[in-house]
């Protein structure tokens, strides 16, 4: 199993004729994912790399049934095509545009959520469920279907994991890029609510990055309601305070979000936080690959903790 | 992007922010004669972009215009060191000489887009003058906040509870209301993500007066603010970091002898923190982005060797969207062009690997070329160190 | 509050949305110059709180200054009876002198809120110049709705819903952005509860204008639209209900003979409700409000006989925070004052219902008093049948 | 049982020191609420009717330990006290004031909902939990404890159902007037839900009105998810459209909400639609009445219908 995409997603790309959206939908249906419809306004109504496209999302749901969005469309634009998105039905929008004004993504998170959708991003690599449906930018090569959860506000630190991961035959039940920027659609403790609840994830492995708070609150989450083992990452640790590490999120501002609260944080809620990022592969394997034969099976769900 | 005080000053001004009277010169003369415009008492401030200039001697009170001339003297061509400027300081080219204003309480007072709740947030306490860090660590109950309303202001009783708190009394507790629903404008107009008055003056007539302004405009929305990217000062930022912008990647200069280039801003940061772990020290942070040909790898090297310490160059590259065999080749011509004269460990990963290697390694040129994150970092770490 | 279309349109007009050039006026001799002002062909409208004028025979065209003060002097004066305007119509006091927009197709445009959602809505239809309630009735697909944001305003993505939807051009397609925005700019600042243009044209040379606008101002919000407050105009509005909003109580004529008189709206209604099942009608709808003194009930009892097919008045007062003790010694100074001589059924129950009746049936007026509604009722349907 | 106010309520009154709200503190300290606190800014340590007053939600909440407000204050600041109520951490908001504009209320509605709080009103008597609880305007002594929850659009014409209940010895767990303006914090259908999931409340009587479309949504709720009776009333029948009655709420606007659809949805959703307004009594005493014997308890709940 896997959470939020599989075989039943059906994709949307928003501004699929444009440079970006043109080679990764070619990437995504390479992998195989059904991508059933593009929109880009007045454009509709012609096909581009044999996928049909709409001037609307509104047509595109209505002629394809598409459920799952992606957005490449640019900065000035993504936020009104996420909200389109939203409005027109879909359920999951991937937006992988990077450079979105932070006022925009104040009205697209309400927006969104009003409509009862939800956004992946924004600046994002995507998500995937290996050998099911890939939803990004990521290589879909270096994956490998299997159970353990991937989520990551970072991009190539991503594919870094997962490659260490895959490499030690440790699949991936799904792998969520949420994103560098301070205000996004999706969080870690949301992706690990759903890992948590999904039947196919048996661990959780979390990258995570110096600024802001996400890492402590899904800490907090997890001391409550995780009962999978989880592993962590923190990038960053030898960053200087103050200075900006390219993603606007990797701040160390007002005294929160450092690397040693962070990982004093997760370690109390019982995550194995891994220091040394070329063994974050090890560490996983370490935990799980011994408890695989079926009798062993149980223990790999820690105790002492609350499942919901 | 961070403009100048007197350049804030001067958008608060007209969304109706009282600030103090005042000019931005750049030579010492006309300091003297714009103080006597200004009734004689002065003060001349350092424009740089950086706190704490009052501590490192950027902030001078003048009781007449000849001390006025003989601070902006002083200060003007100046390098100003501050906790914030990093090393080298920055050279001061231009001072704002303001009216004194008769100060009875100095307040702090600032919005921001707080990410927990993806609110606008007002941020104020009675500690003005601080650093909002400095407050924080002293006593965190001194730091008021409040959530603005999405799409809306703060509501009345959010005034009335921060005008208690801030123990203002009758006169300025009602132009608080007023000065905040303008400061919130001024912020959302400039798609700002920082927009701090600090320190606010109270004024012995129960007037609210800007004493200083720190605005952060949001790079995401430059493209929208054409009145601020006009503003777009490099004298103050560091020569390197504005070469690193010009060519599209993210540079941010280190204490280490170890330079870096890698593709991802987490990647690069996790590098940074394998050297480190193995006993090695960055030189820098540098992420070249998803689309890096040729031209711009080449100019992350030089930007690198403009450093003097650096002994190696590790470059890490996880090939997703840009592909290994691409890179490699734009690494090899990139080589050539900037002439690196110090040693090359490379780790090329991911997308088409096996042809980026074959390419590499089919060179003239020497790399030291590794598959494995922590090897290829111990190599540059033993190679920085003299030990290879 | 409604206000006369020549006023809606100031109002757009300073909000920068494209109406006619016209000229509201009383005389019609002023009718002639203004149209040769404007070039001679006019419209020329009455200017009426109510719809459906251009049915009535309120809006002439004139293709010359001449026709046009003869079309101004034949409305000017006039009594206007349209759907929406009651028996006896409205006399129109002012027309509206306009010039001739080349119109190449009519559109429905409005704003108003939603009360499922709570959002500002847009409803729009490319079947203009009809009432919104004609649309429904034949087309109910042809009305297009966009829900605004709260805080903000339209997504770029909606306005090229409505404008593909509307079948617009690129030129009045890009121009609908701007009037939406504007449009939902003056609906916030005047606190309006509809803000209709219908028609809105779009012109041969494909811009947008608004040739009718109807604003109604939501009555809770006058208080801090002192601009609106000041249109007030009760020439239009029916003297009796004008009355009513003076002395502070809800009126709306009926077509039945019985009077009524009662606390609540939902018990207002319910009264004429119940007057209804048992065979008769009521004459009005009458809400007191909470705190019906003397004087308010006198003046709700006078209002009541100002119409000559009142048979009987029924009283149904359910005490709450009106005092049933209080209440009828109110009632009997008011029947004093009014001297109202037609019979009265009376219902009094609630806070101190016993006194009440106690002072009712120790007074010298006669009334019949019932404790129970429908017994009560049913007298008076009763009396105004000649059956009791 | 009942819902919303009990025992344990603690009030506090906005605008205490008001006309209106003196006079209404008075009637609520009279029934036996408990009234904690009262609220107006600049008369802070001051005493009220006993009531000790302070400047602040803030200081009220945290001296006092209310968790209940009921709000006074004239319509241009009345907005502003429910916000501050429900940021104080009042989690349940009687918003009595009538006159409120409607821009205000649609920021308010948001505003509540985000600090996690629920709004009754604005423009209503409040709500009463018979022997328990009254915060509101509504006389007291006309009800009496029983198990037929209430719920009402209006103000006298509740009192007036009420006593028509209370005379005929039929009690109500908790009678709500949720109030008659386009924008109100609480529907027929939040307190349907509630009704519903009390095990005090054994029967429903809702109170409607012409205009909007209220009615119809609660018709279309009951129909899923109420297996109690259910018992209604519309006024208006004979209003003519177009003309407004009073209540904001209660024009028919746009062929949508008239009386005729209001009853064909209730009559559908298997409601029982009393057409005379003085038989409501009986109409609730006829069918709950002789199934007050335990034996016969069960089949007040009516069949084919999906419980939640």
């Amino acid at each position: 199993m896997s959470i939020l995409v599989d075989k039943k997603t059906r994709v949307v790309v928003q501004g699929i004729t444009g440079k970006e959206g043109s080679f990764h939908t070619r990437g995504m249906l390479d992998y195989g994912t059904k991508v059933v419809a593009g929109v880009t306004p007045g454009k509709g109504g012609t096909k581009h790399l044999g996928v049909p496209v709409f001037n609307s999302l509104e047509e595109a749901v209505a002629e394809t049934g598409a459920n799952t969005s992606a957005v490449f469309v640019p900065p000035p634009f993504a936020a009104d095509a996420v909200c389109e998105a939203a409005e027109a039905g879909i359920r999951l929008i991937a937006c992988i545009t990077e450079g979105i004004p932070l006022k925009d993504m104040l009205l697209t998170v309400r927006e969104v959520t009003r409509r009862g959708a939800r956004m992946i991003g924004p600046n994002c690599p995507g998500l995937i469920s290996p050998g099911k449906a890939k939803v990004g930018i990521m290589p879909g090569p270096i994956h490998r279907p299997g159970k353990v959860g991937v989520v990551s506000r970072s991009g190539t630190l991503t594919y870094e994991v997962v490659h260490q991961l895959s490499e030690r035959k440790i699949g991936q039940s799904t792998c969520i890029g949420i994103g560098g920027d301070p205000i996004i659609g999706t969080s870690f403790v949301d992706c690990l609510w759903m890992f948590e609840e999904d039947g196919g994830t048996e661990a959780i492995v979390m990258i995570g990055e110096i600024g802001g708070s996400a890492e402590e609150e899904a800490a907090a989450f997890i001391k409550k309601h995780v009962s999978k083992p989880v592993f962590a990452f923190v990038a960053g640790r030898t960053a200087p305070p103050g200075k900006r590490m390219g993603h606007a999120g990797a701040i160390i501002a007002q005294g929160v979000g450092g690397w040693p609260e962070k990982r004093a944080a997760l370690e109390a809620a019982g995550v194995e936080v891994v220091e040394n990022p070329a063994r974050i592969g090890d560490a996983v394997a370490a935990r799980l690959k011994p408890k695989r034969k079926p009798a062993a099976q149980k223990k790999t769900v820690k105790k002492g903790k609350k499942k919901r | 992007m961070k403009i100048h005080e007197y350049q804030a000053k001067e958008f608060l001004g007209e969304n109706g922010i009282a600030v103090p009277k005042g000019q931005a010169i750049s030579s010492a003369t006309d300091a003297r004669s714009i103080a006597r415009d200004l009734g004689g008492a002065v003060v001349v401030k350092a424009q740089v972009l950086a706190g704490g200039r009052g501590k490192a001697g950027g902030i001078k009170l003048a009781s007449t215009p000849k001390k006025a001339a003989e601070a902006a003297r002083t200060i003007l061509g100046s390098r100003l060191s501050t906790y914030q400027s990093g090393g080298t300081g920055y050279e001061v080219a231009t001072v704002l000489v303001e009216e004194q204003v008769p100060i009875a309480r100095e307040l702090y007072l600032a919005v921001t887009t707080d990410r927990a709740t993806a609110c606008e947030t007002v941020i104020a306490s009675a500690a003005g003058g601080m650093d909002i860090e400095e407050i924080a660590a002293k006593d965190p109950k001194a730091i008021l906040r409040e959530t603005v309303m999405p799409g809306a202001g703060l509501w009345p009783y959010q005034i009335r509870k921060l005008a208690a708190n801030l123990k203002l009394e009758r006169e300025p507790a009602r132009a608080l209301g007023a000065l905040l629903a303008r400061l919130l404008a001024c912020y959302r107009e400039l798609d700002c993500d920082l927009l701090e008055i600090n320190p606010l003056a109270v004024t012995t007539d129960g007037r609210l007066v800007a004493l200083d302004a720190k605005m952060n405009i949001e790079d995401n929305a430059l493209y929208r603010q054409p009145r601020i990217r006009d503003l777009a000062d490099d004298a103050g930022e560091d020569p390197v970091e504005a070469e690193a912008a010009r060519i599209g990647v993210s540079y941010v200069g280190m204490d280490g002898n170890i330079g870096c280039v890698v593709n991802g801003a987490g990647l690069a940061m996790t590098t940074m923190d394998i050297l480190h772990l193995l006993g090695g020290e960055a030189a820098n942070f540098l992420d070249v982005g998803g689309s890096a040909d040729a031209e711009r790898i080449a100019g992350a090297l030089k930007l690198i060797l403009t450093d003097p310490s650096v002994k190696v160059i590790f470059i890490n590259i996880f090939g997703g969207i840009l592909r290994c065999d691409i890179f490699a080749r734009g690494l090899l011509e990139a080589v050539r062009q900037s002439g690196a004269n110090v040693p090359l460990v490379v780790r090329l990963i991911g997308t088409n690997q096996e042809e980026g290697k074959r390419i590499l390694n089919s060179s003239r040129l020497s790399f030291t070329v590794d598959d494995d994150l922590e090897s290829a970092a111990a190599r540059a770490v033993a190679i920085a160190g003299g030990n290879a």
